[in-house]
């Protein structure tokens, strides 16, 4: 019986998780021990505390390039760069959630979940100031599980950290305060669906397994080499790229989103659309990169349609929409599909221009679509947000700020110049065309074009039509919404105008390692 | 018995899970049925596990479990939430969002 | 550089200035135009006095250029356009052609102006007036006196802008609008010939100058030269209402009488004529071109005089007469080198006596009420005496009656035709001598209709005779239509003074004798009268035209059906196809545009209905779309 | 003098002023279009000393300003001009103070039961139009070109939209989005393009220069220029996709339709000349043919449906396409004189259809409504606003003595040569220009009163009456289009209020021109009629531009035909 050695873990590298994951069991424990007075304070504080550091961490780790814990975790520059920018988005989210000037019960989120929505206690509860705090730790342990899913160098923490990242998500998605019934139905949808992507996530894992003995991204690339693609595994491939494309919401696997994103909390939705997705597609660049690069032949044709599926899906069926969540969740999954147009633009041997590009993308869209779901908030009637379009017409008569802010956020989703939107589009389709699948491209601007002229809807309603008599009015956000548009609007326009320094960071940060 | 009838075997078990997610309406019951398609890739992985003579299947095996459990946790407090609410808990009853 | 245009020597003293003979005119235009109601007390004045200016300036040069050798001087202003191979240098060239019209020009254009100054004395528009009066003279002179066929166009251009602010100087009436309207649109159908024309000679010649083309017309193919010739003469058709773009001249009578007079009779209808004797080094060159350009000359002769002869309207009558008078110009500049000074000498002459007669119609119909209605007419010998003798002498110098102009200029050009030779020479001849006499039986039958017989007055009208300053230059006038044609051919020969630009006179062999010609055409004309009186002289004049007349009569006086022709061959189908383009433009591509809008909406909406927010259907697009996954997958990799 | 960085100065000082007006108060409307005008004229004295600045024989690209924008694309903010960019800066410099001036009294389309809207953000929108058009035609960097491109829609898109007639909003979102769709296809190409001199040069740049050294493949090179092409052509507008001008030009408020017909719709034509031609020379030599084919096919349709329209904005813009049918045919002919004529074209149209606009605007600020039959007999009543029409109308038909001849005869003149079958096919234009003119003139200003002006009661219900001809067709057309553009659109400006306010005050309301209008259309007439007379001057600043154009798709810059004997001069030089 030799002493059992331990894997080593270099605790440094993993600072980042490390402060989240701290974070969220110290929330945990104030839940259980702290007075409800104090919670909410304490509890942003902490998650704020955990999110800051871990982006502090990853600034300072910036240039690592190990593989530890055995090798299921691999902290290199794209792991860092995203775990990065997923801090962020969360810190921000975090902010989202812990306004209280907007709602006059001083919260979106809803007092006892326990409670049977539209029950006597529920009334009572509906202008209560209790919240359930519990949302935060739950908000850490998801940011946590996107940083751990960036970093998972192994299928079987890439599949730990998915579900870890899901489980609080499908809890959020059901706690708001308003239209309790329409978030509790965006959770179960959520839930039942996530479980059954999980599911296929899973079985394509072990048939990976079973055709390369092993789950190490590493040592599938190695057997990919030896003895090819076999049956087995290139419909394990498939799974786990169908488990993955669940949760960025690619189609056809985006069905829930437009229902998760309306039912769900606003600021919850924000945080999905932002963080989810960052932490989707990093799993997916590591997945198909590292493990899959040598045999690319396998999945870019398969890559190459989601894409266009995505992106027709998004642009057409967004010019439809009526509520302004649902529509930005379409919008979310356009984008998925030009993402997935810098993800083709993997060069030979894992050069080319397409990590950084998508890396690059992912940054600007997160911050703006979290942006635009912050301005959301804003927009209220009698019973909460005013989502529906009609609700919009003449905002810019009732705020010219909140209409300019919005249509500034759109036209940098529509792409145009001088928005990060814009940027992003250039780098990823460059990437495309440098790929050589400049077809790819044209499809991804026409669907750009499309999709256009719904984010252009709002902006005519927004100016152009007269207000309704008794349309909504726009609630004076406390300081953190307020910190969450600054922040937002100002990289919008920064990462339009002097994109540069981020770019090259990105383009530095853009080599895998294992 | 050939690994092959367990692998085959797993593979029925998790169409049958999936069929069962589409076909049943009780929110409960697609759930376990999901569970089975959980269960049904532990199979699989146990046998790989031996096939290939490595221990990680049956490590992972455990992992997806205490998963799974986990997942159990989280499902049944949101089903609960809205029986509570809806007094049913078919997945049919919740579609006031669509389009 | 060849004989036909002498190399230009460089120009001093008095001819150094000729671009004066433009400018006044055009700064009295300007004048008035910006000056505005304050120039309303003098402005007309300033205007006679500008034109004036202009004929001293003219007549100094003229003499100025008698002098010099090769009578001929050309005046470089500055360049206008210099890109790539094109350089064109505005310019003038003053040689005999362009003084003999610089003459015509300013000095019946000045008396016109005079007469103008009683004529719209009651007006009040009379600064416009005569600020376009100015205008026109200004671009009239320009397309006489510029040195290439660029400058040439501007001038063209120009006049028939003039045009057509006159003819439609009194705007509110919807028929004169229309008429401006008309004369300008098939004005730029001829003026598109004459641009095809340049585009040509530059194409070819790399150069647009009258020195640079005419110095190179060897250069040409045949074929080209007889193109640019035909394009020419579209130009020309379209401006002296030539056949087949006549049919504007008559309705552009709409405009003041004096317009009628000096535009549409004594000068910018001509300038068909000079343009094609201009270009007379080209036609030399194309004996095909010339031919159809006889030909025009002769169909267009007789168009206007049989139309001329049905009228009653006495200045539509006027207008007939001058589109024939022009087809005989065109006739004679059509035989070439024996009839170019013969069609020059007619067109001066032409000038002189037709705008005698217009003035003396505006007389008439000043005192008349503005009435142009020959049949309203009659019995005004003694009410208007000087209206009646001027317009008298006139109508005989228009009908050729022997020693005044006409005959002299007339006859010459049914010589040359005749001299022309064979069965063309003859029928030209014959057409010529036809033509003679149905002028004289119209013009007749007018005098006749106005100033003999009972009067057949509307009641209230009290005929009386124009202020001096409206006689004065009817007076003038008639001593340029007794005299003018003497003058020309024989005290001065024109050919003689236009040797420079069209080389020396032949003395053509006459096949027959001049004697006879003239008495044959005279016998003609005397027969033609004789009708005349015989119709409207003997018998009272109905005053209505009668209805039940034969269809050639309804023929004549309806110009022949130029009019139908243009419609029913050019605007309807125009408008029908307007009126569809207009439908495929909304409905085809706009609606190819809000199609795909709508078709995407569509496609959109009926996308959503997959959405159905029942998680099993959710459940089931994953599966299937793993499924799909998978499979693709293993097909590519197997 | 050429030290100073006029072209930042150009996009600067009107961004500046936009933000300083937008700064503003809604309610100092006065201040705000003072300010405006003010900022105006700097940029006008600013084109002024640049020209001055600029050598015509000097350098193909001057007063160049390089900064490193986006290094990781190779993307630089360089700006520099030549010939025909620095006219089109002279153009903008022009056209603005006038349409500050033509706007200075407008005010958005009145909303039923709502406080009047305020004009400041118009300025503000006016101002930072310019300014991005100055960059588009100072771009040297592809990549800044495309950022400006695509930007300049913002504000237009926001002129059109909050203060346009009453189809704004139709107007504005197909406005929009068409040059989107256009734009997009060519950021495809601009990509294409920076790839290609990423292989070829080891690194990507977007140089204008540098590009133009490229040696590109023929098929790829169809491909980048079908994507610039599409662009341009819908921006230009080319038929078939002319079909959004005229939806713009008639709603867009006046000051818009000047800004958009006159200089925005340019950037189209003049991307052929410094991207299509140069870049893609083997492409363009290739496919000339087909695009004449647009051309000259634009010139005959839309001539023609200019003389079926009712609505007077409408039916200048259809003209506009048509002459941007001459402008393309003088591009793609390949010969200098003709491209000269282009540019020429470029910058009189931009005055002389400018004009047209602007007095058209005013007659319908007077009778409130766009339809011509809505009029008759004005000249009676307003002889000096009957005038300028009628200057305006011959500019654009192109009359010897205003400056439309000169470009139009050197566009025709030089395609000949090379072009003749095409060419003869245009000309048709000419008498088609005078037909739709003229029409347009009789119907406003000749004949007795009518619509407006008409003094018995029934006002404009005499419209059957009224006239027949293409008009009547052409208000089919709109009936069929849905009452969302045929009835309201007499609402624009309030026109049924006009019409059916009693007959003496409708009457009295036409007056003629104001001293204000006077000073507006001036500067136009006067340069309508020197540069008619005196153009060489502009073609001198422009010619080397086009001869260096020219040279880069391989023709003889000396000119179309050979000079053969005789041609060595005219007039008298010889």
């Amino acid at each position: 019986m030799g002493a059992i050695e331990a894997p080593d873990l270099s605790y440094a590298a993993l600072a980042p998780l490390l402060f989240v994951f701290g974070a969220a069991c110290v929330g945990v424990l104030v839940e259980a021990f702290t007075p409800r007075s104090v919670r909410h304070p304490v509890q942003v504080t902490i998650a704020l505390v955990g999110t800051v550091g871990a982006f502090v961490a990853t600034l300072l780790l910036a240039g690592t390039e190990e593989v530890t814990a055995a090798g299921a975790l691999a902290v290199d520059g794209p792991a860092l760069f995203l775990q990065g920018t997923i801090a962020v988005l969360g810190a921000l989210s975090v902010l989202l959630f812990s306004e209280r000037a907007l709602d006059p019960a001083r919260s979106a989120f809803v007092a006892a979940a326990a409670v049977p929505a539209g029950s006597v206690r529920d009334r009572e509860l509906a202008t209560s100031e209790r919240v359930q705090t519990e949302a935060y730790p739950l908000a850490s342990f998801a940011i946590g599980g996107m940083m751990l899913f960036t970093a998972a160098n192994d299928l079987l923490i890439m599949f730990v950290a998915l579900e870890v990242l899901s489980l609080p998500l499908y809890l959020l998605s059901g706690l708001a305060r308003r239209r309790r019934l329409l978030s509790q139905e965006a959770a179960v949808k959520y839930f039942l669906l996530g479980a059954f992507a999980s599911a296929f996530f899973l079985y394509g894992l072990a048939l990976v397994y079973g055709a390369t003995g092993s789950v190490r991204l590493s040592d599938v690339r190695v057997a990919v080499v030896t003895e090819g693609g076999s049956a087995l595994m290139v419909i394990g491939l498939g799974l786990l790229v169908v488990g993955l494309m669940f949760k960025a919401s690619v189609a056809p696997f985006h069905s829930w989103t437009p229902d998760v994103y309306q039912g769900a909390p606003t600021a919850v939705t924000a945080f999905m659309a932002a963080a989810t997705k960052v932490a989707a597609f990093g799993a997916v660049l590591r997945l198909l990169y590292v493990a899959f690069g040598t045999a690319d032949w396998t999945w870019r044709p398969l890559v190459y349609a989601l894409a266009i599926a995505s992106m027709v899906v998004g642009a057409v069926l967004g010019l439809t929409q009526t509520d302004v969540k649902r529509m930005l969740a379409y919008s979310s999954i356009a984008h998925a599909g030009f993402l997935l147009t810098g993800v083709i633009g993997l060069g030979p041997d894992g050069t080319g221009y397409g990590l950084a590009a998508t890396m690059f993308y992912l940054v600007t869209y997160g911050l703006t679509t979290l942006g635009a779901f912050g301005l959301v908030t804003l927009v209220r009637d009698g019973d909460g947000e005013a989502t529906h379009l009609s609700q919009w017409a003449g905002l810019a008569q009732r705020s010219p700020l909140v209409a300019a802010l919005m249509s500034f956020f759109l036209l940098a989703l529509a792409g145009i110049p001088l928005t990060s939107g814009f940027t992003g589009k250039f780098a990823v389709f460059r990437a495309a065309i440098e790929a050589g699948a400049w077809p790819l491209v044209v499809t991804a601007l026409v669907a750009s074009a499309i999709a256009a002229f719904f984010y252009l809807r709002v902006v005519v309603l927004m100016y152009f039509s007269d207000p309704a008599p008794d349309g909504p009015t726009v609630g004076v956000p406390g300081m953190p919404t307020t910190i969450v548009l600054a922040v937002t609007a100002a990289a919008t326009l920064v990462l339009g105008v002097l994109p540069g320094a981020v770019l090259e960071l990105a383009e530095s940060a853009a080599v895998f390692v294992g | 018995m050939t690994i092959t009838n367990y692998l085959v075997l797993a593979a029925i078990l998790f169409t049958i899970g999936a069929v069962g997610v589409l076909v049943r309406r009780n929110a409960i019951v697609v759930f376990m049925c999901i569970e089975l398609m959980l269960n049904s890739v532990n199979l699989t992985l146990i046998t790989f596990a031996r096939s290939t003579g490595t221990v990680e299947g049956q490590v992972i095996a455990l992992f997806v479990m205490v998963v799974a459990a986990a997942e159990v946790v989280i499902g049944l407090a949101i089903i609960m939430s809205i029986y509570r609410t809806r007094r049913s808990a078919s997945v049919d009853d919740v579609n006031l969002l669509k389009y | 550089m060849n004989e036909v245009v002498p190399a230009s020597v460089p120009v001093d003293g008095l001819l150094s200035v000729a671009w004066l003979v433009i400018v006044l005119p055009l700064a009295g235009a300007a004048l008035l135009l910006l000056g505005g109601r304050r120039t309303d007390r003098w402005g007309h004045l300033l205007a006679t006095g500008t034109v004036v200016a202009a004929f001293a300036v003219a007549l100094a040069c003229t003499l100025a250029l008698t002098e010099r050798a090769g009578r001929t001087v050309s005046l470089d202003l500055f360049t206008f356009i210099d890109t790539g191979n094109l350089d064109v240098t505005a310019g003038l060239l003053f040689d005999p052609l362009s003084a003999a019209f610089t003459l015509l020009i300013t000095g019946v254009g000045a008396l016109i102006h005079v007469y103008s100054i009683g004529y719209m004395a009651h007006d009040p528009g009379r600064r416009r007036f005569f600020a376009y009066l100015n205008l026109f003279v200004a671009a009239m002179l320009l397309l006489v006196l510029g040195n290439s066929y660029v400058a040439l166009y501007v001038g063209w251009e120009g006049v028939g802008l003039a045009s057509y602010l006159l003819i439609a100087f009194w705007h509110t009436r919807p028929a004169a609008a229309t008429a401006a309207k008309k004369a300008f649109l098939m004005n730029r159908v001829g003026d598109v010939g004459l641009a095809l024309a340049i585009f040509l000679m530059f194409a070819q010649l790399g150069t647009t100058s009258y020195a640079g083309v005419f110095g190179s017309v060897g250069l040409l193919a045949g074929g080209t030269v007889t193109a640019i010739g035909l394009l020419l003469l579209l130009g020309a058709c379209g401006k002296s209402g030539q056949f087949p773009l006549q049919a504007w001249l008559p309705d552009a009578m709409e405009g003041p009488t004096p317009v009628s007079a000096l535009i549409h009779a004594a000068t910018m209808v001509t300038a068909g004529v000079y343009l094609i004797a201009r270009s007379a080094p080209l036609y030399d060159a194309t004996p095909t071109a010339r031919t159809v350009v006889l030909a025009v000359g002769a169909v267009t002769l007789l168009i206007g005089a049989i139309a001329g002869c049905a009228h009653d309207d006495i200045k539509k009558v006027l207008a007939y007469s001058t589109v024939s008078q022009i087809g005989y110009m065109f006739l004679a500049v059509g035989l070439g080198p024996v009839g170019y000074a013969a069609a020059i000498a007619h067109l001066l002459a032409h000038g002189f006596f037709k705008a005698g007669l217009f003035l003396g119609a505006g007389s008439v119909m000043h005192a008349m009420d503005d009435s142009v209605d020959m049949r309203r007419f009659g019995g005004l010998a003694r009410k208007l005496p000087i209206t009646f003798v001027t317009f008298g002498l006139g109508y005989l110098a228009l009908i050729g009656f022997p020693f005044l102009s006409g005959w002299w200029t007339k006859d010459a050009i049914i010589e040359a035709a005749l001299d022309r030779g064979g069965v063309s020479g003859w029928v030209l001849g014959g057409v010529a001598v036809l033509g003679a006499g149905l002028t004289a039986f119209y013009m007749t039958r007018l005098m006749l209709m106005t100033f003999f017989g009972r009067p057949r007055w509307e009641e209230g009208v009290h005929p009386h005779e124009a202020p001096a300053s409206m006689t004065a230059p009817m007076v003038l006038l008639a001593f340029g239509s007794v005299a003018a044609g003497f003058l020309l051919v024989s005290v001065f020969p024109l050919s003689g003074w236009l040797e420079p630009v069209f080389g020396e006179p032949e003395e053509a062999a006459h096949l027959v004798s001049p004697l006879v010609v003239s008495i044959v055409v005279t016998i003609v004309v005397a027969l033609g009268a004789l009708t005349a009186w015989l119709f409207v002289g003997r018998r009272e004049v109905p005053t209505t035209a009668p209805a039940r007349v034969s269809p050639v009569v309804t023929a004549a006086r309806r110009g022949l059906y130029a009019d139908t022709v243009n419609e029913s061959l050019v605007m309807r189908p125009g408008m029908w196809l307007t009126r569809a383009l207009v439908w495929l433009d909304a409905r085809g591509v706009d609606g190819a545009v809000n199609g795909a809008a709508a078709a995407l909406g569509g496609g959109s909406a009926r996308l959503g209905r997959v959405q159905t927010g029942f998680v099993r259907s959710y459940a089931l697009g994953i599966l299937g779309g793993a499924v799909l996954v998978a499979g693709a997958l293993v097909a590519v990799t197997a | 003098m050429t030290d100073v960085p006029w072209l930042v100065l150009m996009i600067v000082v009107p961004a500046v002023g936009a933000a300083a007006v937008a700064a503003l108060p809604a309610a100092r409307e006065a201040l705000a279009r003072q300010l405006a005008l003010a900022v105006s004229l700097l940029v006008l004295l600013l084109a002024v000393l640049t020209t001055v600045a600029f050598d015509p024989g000097g350098e193909r690209f001057q007063l160049t300003t390089s900064v490193a924008w986006i290094p990781d694309f190779g993307v630089d903010f360089a700006l520099g001009v030549d010939g025909i960019a620095l006219s089109m800066l002279l153009l903008i410099g022009v056209l603005v103070p006038v349409v500050v001036g033509a706007s200075w009294r407008d005010t958005p389309l009145p909303r039923p039961g709502r406080p009047a809207r305020s004009m400041t953000a118009f300025w503000a929108w006016l101002l930072l139009l310019e300014s991005l058009m100055v960059g588009v035609f100072a771009a040297t960097d592809v990549f800044l070109f495309y950022v400006f491109f695509e930007a300049m829609l913002v504000p237009m898109y926001f002129l059109i939209g909050s203060f346009g007639g009453a189809n704004r909003q139709y107007a504005a979102v197909k406005f929009f989005l068409y040059s989107l769709l256009g734009g997009l296809v060519m950021l495809a190409s601009v990509i294409g393009l920076y790839v290609v001199s990423n292989s070829q040069l080891g690194e990507g740049t977007f140089a204008f220069d540098a590009l133009r050294q490229l040696e590109i493949d023929p098929n790829v090179q169809k491909l980048l220029f079908a994507g610039f092409f599409l662009a341009f052509a819908i921006k230009a507008p080319l038929v078939p996709f002319h079909t959004w001008l005229p939806d713009s030009g008639a709603e867009a408020p006046i000051g818009g339709a000047v800004l958009l017909v006159g200089v925005l719709d340019k950037v189209g034509t003049f991307g052929f000349l410094r991207y299509c031609l140069p870049l893609f020379p083997d492409a363009s030599r290739d496919l000339a043919p087909w695009v004449l084919v647009l051309a000259v096919a634009g010139i005959i349709y839309a001539a023609l449906l200019a003389v079926g329209q009712s609505d007077m904005k409408r039916l200048v813009s259809y003209t506009s396409i048509a002459h941007f049918g001459f402008i393309a045919l003088g591009i793609f002919a390949f010969t200098t004189e003709a491209a000269t004529g282009a540019v020429l074209y470029m910058f009189n149209h931009g005055i002389a259809t400018g004009l047209l606009f602007i007095v058209v605007g005013m007659v319908i600020a007077r009778g409130g409504s766009r339809q011509i039959r809505d009029y008759g007999g004005l000249a009676a009543r307003t002889p000096l606003l009957a005038g300028v029409f009628l200057l305006a109308g011959l500019a654009s038909l192109a009359l010897p003595g205003t400056n439309s001849f000169v470009s139009e005869f050197l566009v025709l003149i030089g395609a000949f040569p090379t072009r003749p079958v095409f060419t003869i096919i245009a000309t048709v234009g000419i008498v088609l220009a005078a037909l739709y003119v003229l029409l347009m003139y009789q119907r406003v200003m000749h004949g007795p009163p009518r619509g407006v002006l008409l003094v018995d009661e029934d006002g404009p219900a005499d419209h059957g009456a009224a006239d027949h001809g293409p008009a009547d067709h052409g208000a089919g057309e709109h009936g069929a289009r849905g009452g969302a553009t045929a009835v309201p659109e007499r609402g624009a400006g309030g026109a049924t209020a006009v019409l059916e306010a009693p007959a003496r005050a409708r009457v009295l309301a036409v007056r003629d021109l104001s001293g204000r209008e006077i000073a507006v259309v001036t500067p136009l007439v006067a340069l309508i009629l020197v540069l008619g007379v005196y153009p060489q001057p502009l073609i001198d600043l422009v010619s080397p531009a086009v001869e260096a154009t020219m040279s880069d798709i391989g023709v003889d810059p000396g000119g179309s035909t050979p000079a053969a004997p005789g041609s060595t001069g005219t007039g008298g030089t010889d």
